[in-house]
């Protein structure tokens, strides 16, 4: 089943990116235990914890960076345990990065371009050596056209280019298509990573902590920016925050975790007047600023 | 289908000397009356000390040339090139001797690989080659303009064989080839094959590479064998050090090499554990000959130490190339070429050089006993 | 020297000083990151430095630090000029710098990047104390001690690098973003420590995103705006600013 | 402003699509016999211009892994040597051989072209088998592994019969030409810019700044990696036939760790990912020995410092490429090309384009 | 079984050798993550000083403890300060270029120490290989049956020597505040300079720590294999380098045990299978051992936290 990501149909209520029972352990950390997680296209769901919780580890999971110990990680359906990460990519599943990582040296177009380009690429539907082989025999093909500068080529290069220039546009970042990505502002630089995960085209976006380093303001605006990315592209998004009015104000559910393991999940009402909740991570001062329940 | 090889012939290649080299009549660049010749050798790397004494050997002899009244009232002068002991620098620098300093003669380089780049690039010019010491066969084999004063390889490992069956009567030898190097692995094999021709055993083939220091993993497998005697057709400068750990190991049997010996350096590289070994040369020190004698002593004069026979070599071949010059009735490749293909008899301090049809010096070769500081002659074998 | 327009609010409490920025500016190649900055930090103070991304928060620190050579201006700390001394000489005459990014030692355990804290310092049984007290700010890091500091998570990292910048006992400490990615209740915690280091007479100079914290517990502020010195004003007054609590606080 | 990876202009109206691929190629050729005409005469500049091309192809060729991909191979004399041997060998084998329906010289140039393609997949077929291990190593650990290849070459052609083992091969047909030599340049270079600015390049350079990151994004990156190695070898074979065709002798000595490492400095004097760099630091340090041994062959042939001229080449050489590593650190151009940079060095002009 | 011993011997002793030189690279990788390729002929240059002061304090002076002792501080001293000139004239001003272009420099430097050297002029010593004088006079130190096996007293101190570096040089890092430092150095200078660490005192401290370990190195190797050349350097160099890579590079005792192995390994491919491929052994050796160990035998591959 090579399907292309696109012909999937859009707003199916099947989830696409479900954790079921994961868990996984460094020497004798266990980081993340039984964790359950389930995303569907218009999604926008939180993850919250204290620091060391396992919250990134989760997204290492999710997205193939760590193999599960235990447990099954599935994208629309497939098994994905034991992919690459570019693989568990071109099913549908983007992410950025807690300490940005950007592409320095490449300007902010090349960034998004890069993610682009995977759609090109054909899906590796199975591990089996024939799929192997007709997807070596494809990628050197793909060479030949780009060193040939065959017109189809220099088509799809254009549809790059433009995808990837609407992207940018999309995140407000089109006065800097061209500028390398290390000399943009630090907030510039978290917009970028998210137009580059776009770039992709992703069911499934998940976002670790987009807006450390923000001041008040620009959170807001990010939030604002987070609810139009999941309405536009019709994503499941997932974000990771420590900032509890965004979390708050944008997600759905949440869940938290503490110590590798989930200690509560449901509304941001219900989450926010937890007592493992509060003791666990928000604190008591949370409550009494915030006024305990909403 | 069979096509007419392009080989460059003489014919194809005098048209071009004639283009180049030749055109100026005989003058060079430098001035219309010195007479420029080319050498091309090993000045750097692990060889270098073979080009250098190259180098002093034909530069004595063009001294000795200049003072003596020159060429026909043309001085002599000679450029010399590096070629980092590599075939495309040697190929390199001899297309820049032909081609821009516009040589009438070069003079080549000990390795064969390297030889052999030259002799293509002076076959194709069309200008004469003398090499003085390349002793595999296929070098002169490039065309009628390449040409040697020293003997070839198989005789030099038929010298070693007979001398070790006959002369020293053994029955078993190991033999330890430099596997870097040409010359060491072709006395190897001609050794081993006209040894066991004449009723010897070879107990065992260990190789070492040229730079290594440490060789006691292969004595100590050779010792394992019990043989009479090693061959060691390597260069002295890894001799010394084998002939050391040798006898640190325990192996007291004598140790038997090729021309690669001779230098000075062997005896202070060997110390004590190398003498009493044997080495076929092209030429001893010990002989008597004023011409000889005097050699030496402007060598020493110059530049200190006894001449090896590297050294020797260049000298011969400077001065069979002068003598060539001499006859020569222009400066053209073609001519010099004749002249040089003429030599006969020419009295070489290593040895009488007349050269066959197949442009090979045909000379006899001694075996050299070495002592303590100095070698003895042994014997002269004849081919 | 391109002074820029600054504008004051409010008269400043009176601290004997103990740094003093005239004018600095800093290039990374052709950009100019800084173009003249001047600001104080008094003996005891706590001074907050707010602005938007890229203002040049983080060159200022490291200007004063000692990690970039300004092009130009003047510093002075504990009475001396220190404008041309190097980051090493700096730390003996009491300064900390607990850089953007963390800067811990990853391949290093916790226990040894604290130590590193500690690298000037003789005394080592007051070290011990030191250390123990660092431990009861933050009880993580002594369950981890052993671990290698690159495994750690974002907010462990970050107690790490306070941790570690306190233990050379400075008389001043600069902090960049120190609460960035951290979970709300350590913010608080790592809040709660700076005004309790403060007590004990040593000055920070502290650059925050969230500039409600900053300039809630900051003695003075100044607001960056693309390399120069916008505003100043102890920090009560500039978060009652219109202008500020428009440009950051998203009011 | 600049882009590392230069994307393909868009929308050059000059030229239809379905053109630009060849247009370079229809240019290239008659430059090319025009160049060689122009050469006929001189051998030695046939020579230093083979020379020249060769290192050219070898230093582009390196760049693709080096420069774009950021791995580090320093074992590229290894794949050189594949092609060298391959290419000579069939050269040797097919000496006698004519194509009866062509003229000699025309037979001679198809079978050297065969012969050359044979040494280049042989090569790539080794930079598949090199590029492997990318999956696992990283850096320095990489670089070892390539360079361990290349030793083991050496050691294998060195103790194989059919190749002459010590002495190499020798005889083989001096095919190349530098209008070859220089069409296979062109090559490189083209295939490399195209590369650099196709979206095969882009998931290079991202591998070069964050593999993690790229990973994430949906590149393959052992994939990309394992290919950059395999074009790369692919051309470096290349070279090793043209080289085994004009010298035209080989033997292991010729392929060393330390040619590895002069292909090497080559790059990185360029500048790492500038394919234009690589080409002019090619260029340069090709010829820079054999300048100085026109500088100092002004000296005169006479004494004993005019004798040692070449002895004190290397050394003069090695303290060069500090001094110049010193006075441009980030190489020639940087990352960028000479297009990028060279209006920047040219002040006045700049100011008046800008 | 004999043969077998002395195999293991020799293997020994040539190890040792590499496990000395070794350390330096694994030494100034540890602390600049740069591959020092100058290392190998620092050393050639440290024995040609050695050379020279056993010939300037004559014969008689030379088997003397206090001979032994001037070659040796001669050469190891005199190779610290050139570690010093070549760290803050060739590598300091590029420590915040990209790491190549300090590889560049070494190669730089490599190229003309080794050419430089196999010049005839002056002092210089000239291409051919020396004979090394005996400063150690070579003794049976255990002599095995009618000298089926012979270990000599050379093998033994160097052997003793090395790993007694091994261990000075593991608490030099991770027992004592320089150590730390170093390490700190490692990761980042410019955060460590933070720490109040003085960072270029540390580099250049650590460079000469490793080029006099390289000098003493190579006259061990001298009076092992007591021939010496201009070339000797990259020969060695390359060996060890490839040691201190099996071990798993910037790991002291790695780089110990990685020499010691290849040593081993290339003693038993020579003695008992063929000598020819003894180089390709060697190498196909370390590769075996990066793919099952991507960091070497004792190395790791930092774990990067994503
Ligand atoms: N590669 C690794 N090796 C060992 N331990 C690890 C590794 N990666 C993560 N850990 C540990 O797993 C735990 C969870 O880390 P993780 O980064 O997932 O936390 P987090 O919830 O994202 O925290 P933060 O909000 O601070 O980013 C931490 O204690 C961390 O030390
Ligand atoms: N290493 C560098 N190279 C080039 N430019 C830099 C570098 N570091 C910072 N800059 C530039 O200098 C300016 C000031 O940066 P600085 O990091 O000081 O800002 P900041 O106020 O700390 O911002 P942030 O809130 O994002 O940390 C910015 O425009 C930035 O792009
Ligand atoms: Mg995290
Ligand atoms: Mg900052």
């Amino acid at each position: 089943m090579s399907a292309n990501v696109t012909a999937i149909p859009v707003a199916s209520s099947e989830p696409v990116l479900v954790a079921d029972g994961v868990s996984i352990q460094f020497g004798g950390l266990k980081a993340l235990t039984d964790f359950h997680l389930s995303i569907r296209q218009g999604d926008l769901l939180g993850l919250i914890g204290p620091n060391g919780a396992g919250k990134s580890t989760a997204f290492n999971v999710l997205t193939g960076v760590y193999q599960p110990t235990q447990g099954v990680v599935r994208v629309g359906g497939t098994q994905v345990n034991g992919r690459k990460p570019h693989q568990i990519n071109l099913l549908g599943v983007a992410r950025t990065f807690q300490n940005i990582r950007l592409f320095r040296a490449l300007s902010a177009l090349d960034n998004v371009k890069v993610a682009c380009r995977a759609q090109t690429a054909l899906h590796q539907s199975s591990l089996s050596v024939g799929s192997k082989l007709r997807n070596a025999a494809h990628n050197y093909a793909d060479w030949w056209r780009s060193l040939l500068l065959t017109p189809g080529f220099q088509r799809e290069e254009r549809r790059l280019t433009e995808q990837a220039e609407h992207l940018l546009d999309v995140m407000g970042l089109s006065h800097r298509r061209d500028e390398e990505a290390r000399n943009l502002p630090y907030g510039e630089q978290r917009r970028l990573e998210i137009a580059r995960a776009l770039g992709s085209q992703p069911r499934v976006l998940l976002l670790d902590e987009p807006a450390a380093g923000m001041n008040t303001r620009e959170k807001a605006d990010l939030m604002v920016l987070i609810r139009k990315l999941r309405d536009d592209f019709n994503l499941g998004v997932l974000v990771i925050e420590h900032d509890m009015k965004l979390v708050m104000g944008i997600c759905e559910r949440i869940t938290v975790l503490d110590h590798g393991e989930t200690i509560a999940r449901g509304a941001p009402a219900e989450v926010r007047s937890d007592r493992k909740v509060i003791e666990a991570y928000l604190g008591d001062s949370y409550l009494e600023s915030h006024g305990g329940a909403a | 289908e069979k096509k007419t090889q392009p080989t460059p012939s003489g014919e194809a290649g005098t048209q071009a000397a004639q283009g180049q080299a030749a055109s100026p009549g005989g003058g060079t660049p430098a001035s219309a009356d010195t007479i420029l010749l080319g050498q091309v050798g090993a000045l750097t790397g692990g060889q270098a000390t073979f080009g250098i004494s190259t180098r002093n050997g034909i530069e004595l002899a063009l001294k000795e040339a200049n003072a003596a009244g020159g060429v026909n009232g043309k001085k002599l002068a000679i450029r010399v090139y590096d070629n980092q002991s590599k075939p495309e620098e040697a190929a390199q620098a001899a297309t820049r001797l032909i081609t821009q300093d516009k040589v009438v003669l070069i003079l080549g380089d000990v390795a064969s690989s390297n030889s052999l780049a030259m002799a293509e690039k002076a076959q194709a010019a069309g200008v004469p080659m003398i090499t003085p010491s390349s002793t595999n066969t296929t070098v002169t084999e490039k065309g009628d303009y390449i040409f040697r004063v020293c003997f070839i390889d198989p005789f030099q490992g038929f010298v070693m064989a007979k001398f070790a069956r006959e002369d020293l009567k053994l029955g078993k030898v190991a033999v330890l080839q430099d596997n870097k190097s040409a010359y060491s692995i072709d006395l190897s094999g001609v050794f081993t094959r006209k040894f066991t021709e004449m009723g010897g055993k070879i107990a065992t083939t260990e190789s070492y590479s040229q730079g290594d220091t440490d060789y006691r993993a292969q004595l100590t497998a050779i010792k394992k064998t019990q043989p009479d005697g090693i061959y060691v057709p390597g260069y002295y400068s890894e001799v010394g050090v084998i002939a050391r750990q040798a006898r640190e190991v325990g192996l007291k049997v004598p140790l038997m090499g090729g021309d690669g010996w001779d230098s000075e350096k062997l005896f202070e590289l060997g110390g004590s554990a190398i003498s009493g070994s044997y080495f076929s040369n092209h030429y001893s020190p010990d002989n008597p000959d004023p011409r000889v004698q005097k050699f030496i002593a402007d060598y020493k004069a110059a530049y200190g130490g006894v001449p090896d026979a590297l050294a020797a070599l260049g000298y011969d071949a400077a001065r069979v190339a002068i003598e060539a010059l001499k006859r020569a009735k222009d400066l053209s490749g073609p001519s010099v070429r004749d002249a040089i293909a003429q030599t006969k008899d020419f009295p070489g301090v290593a040895g009488t050089v007349t050269l066959d049809e197949k442009r090979n010096a045909v000379k006899s070769a001694v075996v050299l006993k070495v002592g303590d500081g100095k070698t003895q002659y042994v014997t002269t074998i004849n081919p | 020297m391109s002074e820029a327009q600054v504008k004051t609010l409010g008269e400043r409490q009176a601290f004997a000083p103990l740094l003093t920025v005239e004018g600095i500016k800093v290039h990374y190649g052709a950009i100019q990151a800084l173009k003249g900055v001047s600001l104080t930090v008094g003996k005891g103070e706590v001074v907050a430095l707010i602005g938007a991304n890229g203002a040049g928060k983080t060159s200022t620190l490291r200007a004063v630090s000692g990690m970039l050579k300004a092009s130009a201006g003047k510093i002075r700390f504990g009475g001396q000029d220190t404008t041309s001394l190097k980051a090493h000489q700096l730390v003996p005459r009491g300064m900390a710098h607990a850089p953007e990014g963390r800067g811990i030692f990853p391949n290093m355990s916790v226990l040894e990047n604290l130590e590193l804290g500690a690298y000037l310092r003789r005394d080592t049984a007051e070290v011990k104390t030191d250390m123990e007290k660092s431990f009861t700010l933050f009880p993580v890091l002594k369950e981890r001690r052993t671990q290698m500091a690159g495994t750690l998570s974002g907010g462990e990292q970050q107690m790490l690098a306070i941790a570690r910048a306190l233990l050379s006992r400075p008389q001043l400490l600069l902090l960049d973003e120190p609460s960035l990615g951290l979970a709300p209740q350590v913010t608080e915690t790592i809040f709660r420590t700076l005004r309790e280091v403060n007590q004990t007479g040593v000055s920070v100079l502290l650059v925050e995103q969230n500039a409600h914290l900053a300039l809630n517990c900051a003695h003075y502020g100044y607001v960056l705006e693309t390399g120069e010195v916008a505003m100043a004003g102890p920090g009560k007054a500039l978060l009652e600013s219109a202008e500020v609590r428009r440009a950051y606080l998203g009011e | 402003m600049e882009t590392p990876a230069l994307p393909i202009p868009e929308a050059r109206t000059l030229v239809p699509p379905s053109l630009r691929g060849v247009l370079p190629v229809l240019i290239a050729i008659p430059t090319l016999v025009l160049f060689q005409w122009a050469l006929s005469g001189s051998d030695f500049a046939t020579y230093l211009l083979s020379v020249v091309g060769v290192n050219i192809i070898l230093a582009v060729s390196l760049n693709i892994v080096n420069g774009m991909t950021g791995q580090f191979s320093i074992g590229h004399a290894g794949f050189m040597a594949v092609g060298a041997y391959i290419a000579g060998y069939c050269s040797l084998q097919l000496k006698e051989v004519a194509l009866s329906f062509l003229p000699v010289a025309a037979s001679d140039q198809v079978l050297f072209t065969v012969a050359l393609l044979a040494g280049g997949v042989a090569a790539a077929a080794c930079g598949f088998l090199v590029g492997l291990p990318s999956l696992r190593l990283r850096g320095d650990y990489l670089a070892i592994v390539t360079l361990g290849f290349g030793e083991i070459i050496r050691v294998v052609v060195q103790n194989t019969d059919a190749f002459g083992r010590a002495l190499g091969l020798s005889g083989i047909p001096q095919y190349s030409s530098p209008g070859m030599v220089f069409f296979w340049v062109f090559l490189v270079v083209l295939a490399a810019r195209r590369i650099a600015g196709s979206s095969h390049g882009r998931s290079l350079w991202a591998i070069r700044e964050d593999e993690v990151a790229a990973e994430a994004m949906g590149v393959d990156t052992t994939g990309y990696k394992v290919r950059a190695f395999v074009f790369s070898s692919f051309f470096a074979g290349i070279a090793g036939g043209l080289f085994a065709h004009f010298v035209p002798i080989i033997n292991p000595g010729s392929f060393t760790f330390v040619r590895s490492m002069e292909i090497v400095v080559m790059v990185v004097l360029g500048g790492l990912g500038s394919t234009t760099g690589a080409f002019v630091a090619a260029i340069f340090l090709t010829l820079l020995p054999e300048g100085m041994r026109s500088l100092f062959g002004a000296l005169g042939t006479e004494g004993s410092l005019a004798q040692r001229v070449d002895q004190i080449r290397m050394p003069i050489y090695g303290l060069l490429l500090v001094v110049l590593m010193l006075a441009r650190p980030q190489g020639l151009f940087g990352t960028k090309e000479i297009w990028d940079v060279l209006p920047r060095w040219l002040p006045r002009k700049r100011r008046g384009l800008a | 079984m004999a043969q077998l011993l002395q195999h293991l011997i020799n293997g020994l002793a040539a190890g040792t050798i590499y496990a000395l030189v070794a350390l330096g690279y694994t030494m100034v990788y540890g602390v600049l993550k740069l591959i020092n390729f100058a290392h190998g002929d620092v050393m050639m240059v440290g024995v040609y000083m050695g050379y020279a002061t056993a010939f300037a304090i004559g014969r008689e002076a030379r088997g003397s403890f206090l001979g032994i002792a001037a070659v040796f501080a001669v050469a190891m001293l005199g190779c610290a300060l050139m570690g010093f000139l070549i760290e803050r004239f060739a590598y300091r001003p590029l420590r915040e270029k990209p790491r190549l272009t300090a590889l560049i420099t070494a190669i730089g430097i490599s190229f003309a120490l080794s050419y430089g050297f196999q010049l005839d002029i002056g002092f210089l010593p000239g291409a051919s290989p020396r004979a090394f004088p005996e400063i150690i006079e070579p003794t049976e130190w255990l002599i095995i049956g009618d000298r089926d096996v012979v270990v000599w007293n050379w093998q033994v101190i160097s052997f003793l020597i090395a790993v007694g570096l091994m261990v000075g040089l593991q608490y030099l890092v991770f027992g004592t505040r320089f150590g730390r430092a170093m390490r700190a150095v490692s990761w980042d200078h410019r955060v460590a300079a933070l720490m109040g660490i003085p960072t270029d005192r540390v580099i250049a401290l650590t460079f000469m720590l490793s080029s006099g370990l390289a000098a003493g190195a190579g006259l061990l190797y001298a009076i092992k294999d007591t021939s010496v050349s201009p070339l000797m350097g990259l020969y060695v160099g390359l060996k060890a380098f490839v040691a201190a890579v099996i071990g798993g590079i910037g790991h002291v005792p790695g780089a110990v045990v990685g020499a010691l192995v290849l040593g081993l390994v290339e003693e038993f491919v020579v003695g008992y299978a063929a000598s020819t491929w003894r180089d390709a052994v060697a190498f196909g050796f370390l590769i075996l051992v990066l793919l099952v160990k991507p960091g070497g035998l004792f190395g790791r591959v930092a774990a990067e936290k994503v």
